[in-house]
């Protein structure tokens, strides 16, 4: 398998009001093969959103490196950056803020479309309604407005446009979240489809945990701006090293009134601490119940502990044997 | 149950096309904006009154039958009657004639007033918050600046510094800084729809910076903008009024509403009438206009849109 | 906080500098010059004096040096039309006329404003919400000048309860008041109004009224407070509003205060009173619209302690 | 066990500008003492415009309760209650928490003063007895340092805390009844596990009744006790927590069951999935809502409403493919299994 994807130390601060910064994704580093799907996770306002723009260069980094098949991308210009673009595209969170509501659905998936292909009138239409179809809208839907679909069709409006110029690669910035419980597996399948149908490779950006397991190859969990663990879904889910991760794991409410695992549930005290102040040392030491001295002191590395499978936490090892 | 066969517990599966259908009729954009427009009774008896006040003042010279500025001194003062419907001023001018002609020029002043400042603070606001940062910044202190100054006072002076008062140095005297409300009121918007997911899409297709601002942020901005423009209209036609009371407006032959009401107004226990008509046509103006606006606003609100 | 305040102040000194620094070269750039038209007839010599009596024969940015040092000293020179009339003098014995008919004005218009708007919220879609509403668009769209004429003539010449004009009795005083109050209570019932209702649509509304607390309390404990608040910001601008239409009512109805003189001034091509009533008008709306600004900060526990 | 609300053929309209859109379409359930009842169903398919009918919250003339609806409270009729008892009744006997604590608390009053301002209304105690019984509430709801708490403003707050400070503010009065409009979907995944713990506590220290309206299978799983489901403003299947996970009847409860991704199964196996989207509320309804995007749709889905079988004490359901003469069919899940 090829790196399609490539992030290598990766910040991104944002200067807030006078000498404060937020510093929303501080030195993270992964990659993503052609092909597969990286789910990342994390609570609201852990910079996960912030890294999905910045490797699309929608923001500029403060440090680090974004590779794209090779390439680092913050060199892009022209011609590059505009195939960089057409390779690289967006799915949003919010189906309401996503769409243009001046414009049809038709001139919005046809957008995409006008920049990057030399089409005639015709072959554009032809395009806008084979997307379309695609994404199970009717040829009807072209000529509506926004405001006039239901929050599914919408989003299925949002991939039409990301699709409308042949993308390798799509971060879905929590595709999901704004959805009902039954739209949302409508969603899913859809993205799991395109994805064999066209070969994509997926960021997908989610609180949402048992969706990230069903449709991840592997999981990242990031824990205000910093990326605490990442391994193959497997791992992650059943076996996992760092304590955030074990609670996430096991704060999802399991759809089964005779769920075992209840009982045995990490709760997590307090709350997660202001990312303009964050703790001294490891940052989650301040809701961790293995938090000792060395915690406060040191900030802990992302070490690879195996080929593909990386934690960042001073305790892994007794939390291993445990 | 009783005429039920067992044809009727035969599977036959979901019409997802029934599903999906729409079930409300297509509606445009304009044809929502219009429908909830017609809604609002008010704000449709105001339209017409501005039409005919158009109509009015655009034609009403020649229906009339006398120029505005002809003097007829037999004729002083006359009460409104079928040879003079307004009656006639104190130079025995005809007041028809005259309210006309004052008409125009106030409502000259208000649609070019607002229509000028509009375009600067559009741009102006357009500018600083698409480019954000230091720019923004220090055009958005000059912003502050100006509008801390009394506006009547900057008019009053420049006014007094211009002293030609034609119609064109008033405008400019009261766009010079009327710009200012109109250019942070636009920045915000456009800060606001900059955020918007649907031009992050955008950029991350590629769009050209050019084509963002033309498709997305000004069609996006420009109900706003309407919307500010018919409330704008009025404020040019009472601050002329103002302006003309103190001395410092239309200067005669030539004249506007708030001239012709100001003249009046020292004899108005002897002349009623004299103020009674250009008064009522800057109420009758300004109560469409804003009337209009409030309508608007509502119509072209999205989020009333559903 | 203090920081803030500080900077604030700051940025208003630099408003004030640039406010006056415009005025001031502005009414220099009047073709000809300041004292043309009354210099006209005097004799050579007599001319010379008047002019470096006004401190005109210097070069420009000297006489503007010199201005801003007097201005520091509270001297804004003398009147060119009446000579021996300081303009300091006449700014201090007019302008506690203008602040007590102004003030007033504020005040009833901010009751009966707020009043009004609050029954209208209350009664949407019913007649005494049609009746306020009806009440405030007069108030919006009939001049100063046209609702004083109107007030003078059935008070005064019809019916003859209240003097036509003049100062010095509180009958002076009602109809300038009611006459300058009109735009503010126009301007904040309707505000009012459109504030009490987006109140009513939130969330926070329902929370109150799911506790059990009668319509009243709702309207009195939770709706009031922030409807009304957003209300302050528009506070400087009724300010202004009174300052200027106290031009029209102070000369309308013969009263001695700051406006009155300020017109006066104009029409007579007073230029160092026109000047110096000017600065004087925007160092009042600057520090005004500072101060709104500061109390609604102090009210609003949203950005009071952003600050910190 | 005694009910305490009983609801009975609930109907309630939005008067639009494009006409009556039907929220609630005869509704009618019980809710009895210290137990938990979840209403789960999508949006707009009428779950939180019941729960706000409950309180009578919904605002005439734009939203109407039909005059042949009946809400008792303990056989008090609830719709017609007096203004004076319909205070009492809210925030006293009845209380609510709703879905957004930065938007429900008032932003402009602290915290201390909004709970106290239902302990004065309903239990008559002075300002100071009331101060009191806010900070021992806020230790109730687990708040760290109540005493400096009390004092704070929403905005000063995070997201958990503030619905820590909505849920005191509902159980101030200690309220028989406590509905709950989807109290976790705002908030992060571990508050959100913080949160429904301490609900449950609460419930099983106060032993109210808590209506939970939800859109997630699994919040509800260990929290309820029954469940009713809801669709187009009607409930089309009711049962015990067991019974809806384990036996449900109706194919759109084995869609919503089946959506959601189970620990253990395949992944990127494809999920069942309901296409099309709930009907528009402003068209009549003459036959099974639910029939256009029914796997199992038969003819006479699509001419007559079904009648609601009872299955057993708790379960029952409104669908045709309880009638005798209809083929049995395999659910999903079973499928999946």
């Amino acid at each position: 398998m090829t790196k399609l994807l490539e992030v290598k130390n990766l910040s991104k601060h944002f200067s807030v009001g006078k000498n404060r910064t937020l510093k929303a994704v501080q030195d993270i580093s992964f990659s993503i093969d052609r092909g597969e799907t990286l789910g990342l996770v994390g609570e609201s306002g852990c910079g996960k959103t912030t890294c999905g723009r910045t490797v699309l260069k929608l923001y500029e980094p403060t440090s680090g490196q974004i590779l794209f098949k090779g390439q680092d991308i913050s060199a892009l210009t022209g011609r590059d950056l505009m195939s960089f673009k057409k390779s690289a595209q967006i799915i949003f969170q919010d189906p309401y803020s996503s769409l243009d509501p001046r414009m049809t659905i038709g001139e919005i998936v046809a957008e995409g479309i006008g920049v990057h292909f030399k089409y005639s009138e015709r072959e554009k239409q032809a395009k806008v309604l084979e997307i379309l179809a695609k994404v199970g809208l009717r040829d009807e839907y072209a000529s509506r407005f926004a405001h006039e679909l239901s929050g599914g069709q919408r989003q299925r409006v949002g991939i039409a446009r990301a699709l409308a110029v042949d993308p390798e690669f799509i971060v879905c910035d929590e595709p999901i979240s704004a959805l009902d419980v039954s739209i949302q597996a409508q969603i899913v399948n859809l993205l799991i489809k395109l994805q064999r149908e066209q070969n994509l490779t997926y960021l997908f950006i989610s609180h949402d945990l048992s969706m990230v397991r069903h449709i991840s190859d592997r999981v990242g969990i990031m824990y205000l701006g910093s990326l605490v663990e990442v391994g193959t879904s497997d791992q992650i889910f059943s076996h996992a090293l760092h304590p955030y991760t074990k609670a996430l794991i096991s704060a999802i409410p399991v759809a089964d009134p005779d769920f075992e695992g209840r009982d045995s549930r990490i709760k997590l005290e307090g709350e997660v601490p202001s990312p303009m102040n964050p703790p001294s040392g490891c940052k989650f030491r301040t809701r961790c119940s293995y938090a000792s001295d060395i915690c406060s002191k040191e900030m802990p590395i992302l070490e690879e502990i195996e080929p593909g499978r990386s934690v960042s936490c001073h305790h892994w090892r007794d939390i291993a044997q445990s | 149950m009783d005429n039920a066969t067992n044809d009727s517990f035969v599977i036959v599966g979901p019409e997802i096309s029934e599903a999906e259908r729409i079930a409300r009729p297509k509606v445009s954009y304009l044809q929502d904006v219009w429908r909830r427009f017609k809604e609002n009774k008010m704000a449709l008896v105001a339209l017409i009154i501005l039409m005919l006040l158009g109509f009015m003042v655009i034609f009403g010279p020649s229906i009339s039958g006398y120029a505005f500025e002809e003097v007829d001194r037999t004729a002083r003062n006359q009460f409104p009657s079928l040879k003079h419907w307004f009656g006639t001023d104190k130079l025995g001018r005809d007041m028809f004639a005259r309210v006309c002609q004052g008409g125009r020029v106030s409502l000259i002043i208000g649609l070019a007033g607002a229509f000028i400042s509009s375009v600067a603070g559009c741009l102006y606001g357009g500018i600083s918050a698409y480019l954000g940062g230091k720019t923004d910044d220090i055009m958005m202190r000059i912003v502050e600046i100006i509008i801390s100054v009394p506006y009547l006072i900057v008019v009053i002076l420049l006014s007094v510094v211009l002293q030609s008062q034609g119609i064109f140095t008033l405008i400019l005297a009261m766009t010079l800084t009327g710009w200012c409300s109109t250019a942070r009121l636009v920045r915000g918007q456009v800060l606001q729809i900059k955020g918007q997911d649907y031009v992050l899409a955008a950029q991350a297709l590629g769009v050209s910076p050019w084509r963002i601002i033309t498709r997305h942020l000004i069609p996006n901005v420009l109900s706003v903008v309407l919307v500010s423009i018919t409330f704008d209209i009025p404020g040019y036609i009472f601050s002329e009024a103002f302006l003309s009371y103190v001395g410092l407006g239309i200067q005669p032959p030539n004249t506007s509403w708030g001239a012709l009401a100001a003249m009046a107004q020292t004899s108005f226990t002897f002349y009623p009438y004299q103020m009674f008509f250009p008064a009522l046509m800057i109420a009758l103006t300004m109560l469409s206009f804003t009337l209009l606006g409030d309508g608007l606003r509502d119509a072209l609100d999205p989020r009333l849109r559903k | 906080m203090a920081q803030y305040i500080l900077k604030r102040i700051s940025y208003m000194i630099l408003t004030l500098l640039v406010v006056i620094a415009m005025t001031f070269f502005l009414m220099r750039s009047i073709p000809g010059d300041p004292l043309a038209s009354l210099a006209r007839a005097l004799p050579e010599q007599t001319k010379a004096n008047f002019y470096a009596k006004y401190g005109l024969d210097k070069p420009l940015f000297q006489q503007y040096l010199i201005y801003m040092k007097n201005l520091l000293k509270g001297d804004l020179g003398e009147s060119v039309v009446y000579a021996g009339r300081s303009v300091s003098e006449t700014i201090i014995q007019t302008s506690p006329v203008s602040a007590a008919v102004g003030g007033l004005a504020l005040i009833v218009g901010l009751i009966v404003g707020i009043s009004l708007g609050i029954v209208a919220a209350l009664y949407k879609n019913s007649w005494p919400d049609y009746l306020v509403m009806f009440i405030a668009i007069l108030g919006i769209t009939i001049p100063v000048f046209v609702l004083a004429s109107l007030f003078q003539y059935f008070f005064s010449v019809k019916l003859g309860w209240l003097p036509t004009s003049g100062w010095g009795k509180p009958q002076h005083m009602v109809l300038p008041v009611i006459v300058l109050c009109f735009g503010t209570i126009a301007t904040y019932a309707r505000y009012i109004k459109s504030s009490m209702l987006e109140v009513l649509g939130q969330d926070y509304i329902l929370t109150a009224r799911a506790k059990g607390l009668s319509e009243f309390q709702v309207i009195t404990r939770h709706v009031m407070r922030n409807s009304m608040l957003p209300a302050i910001t528009i506070l400087a601008g009724r300010i202004v509003g009174i300052f200027t239409g106290a031009f029209v009512v102070e000369r309308m109805f013969s009263i001695p205060g700051i406006g009155f003189y300020y017109i006066s001034s104009i029409n007579n091509n007073d230029y160092s009173m026109t000047l110096g009533t000017t600065v004087f008008y925007a160092a009042l709306f600057v520090v005004m619209q500072l101060i709104v600004d500061f109390v609604y900060m102090l009210v609003d526990p949203r950005i009071r302690l952003a600050g910190d | 066990m005694d009910n305490i609300l009983k609801v009975e053929n609930l109907q309630v309209s939005f008067n639009t500008y494009a006409g009556e859109v039907k929220a609630v379409r005869g509704v009618d359930f019980e809710l009895r003492r210290g137990e938990t009842l979840a209403f789960v169903g999508e949006s707009g398919c009428g779950k939180t415009v019941t729960a706000k009918a409950l309180m009578r919250l919904l605002q005439p003339p734009f939203a109407e309760i039909k005059p042949q609806s009946k809400i008792a409270f303990n056989d008090e009729d609830v719709l017609s209650m007096g203004k004076k008892r319909l205070r009492q009744y809210r925030g006293d006997d009845v209380s609510m928490i709703f879905q957004d604590p930065m938007t429900s608390l008032n932003p402009t009053m602290t915290c201390g003063r909004q709970i106290m301002e239902t302990l004065i209304l309903h239990k008559g105690i002075t300002k100071a007895q009331a101060r009191e019984e806010a900070i021992k509430t806020l230790e109730l709801v687990k708040i760290p340092d109540p005493e400096k708490r009390i004092d704070a403003y929403p905005h000063q707050l995070s997201g958990g805390m503030r619905q820590r400070v909505m849920i005191a503010i509902a159980l101030a009065c200690s309220p028989q009844i406590l509905i709950a409009d989807e109290p976790t979907t705002a908030l992060d995944v571990t508050i959100q596990a913080q949160i429904l713990d301490l609900l449950q506590e609460l419930q099983d220290r106060l032993e109210t009744s808590i209506i939970l309206v939800t859109h997630d299978l699994g919040v509800v799983a260990n929290f309820a006790d029954r469940i009713q489901v809801m669709y187009a403003g009607q409930v089309i299947e009711r049962g015990t927590v067991e019974e809806i996970f384990h036996q449900a009847r109706h194919p759109y409860t084995w869609a919503l069951l089946s959506s959601v991704p189970k620990p253990g199964r395949e992944t990127k196996k494809e999920l069942y999935s309901l296409m099309g989207t709930p009907p528009d509320l402003i068209l009549p309804l003459t036959s099974c809502p639910f029939a256009p995007r029914c796997e199992f749709c038969m003819n006479i889905c699509k001419e007559r409403m079904p009648k609601e079988t009872t299955l057993s004490d708790e379960h029952r359901v409104s669908c045709w493919l309880q009638h005798p003469m209809a083929p049995k069919v395999e659910t999903f899940y079973e499928r999946q299994a």
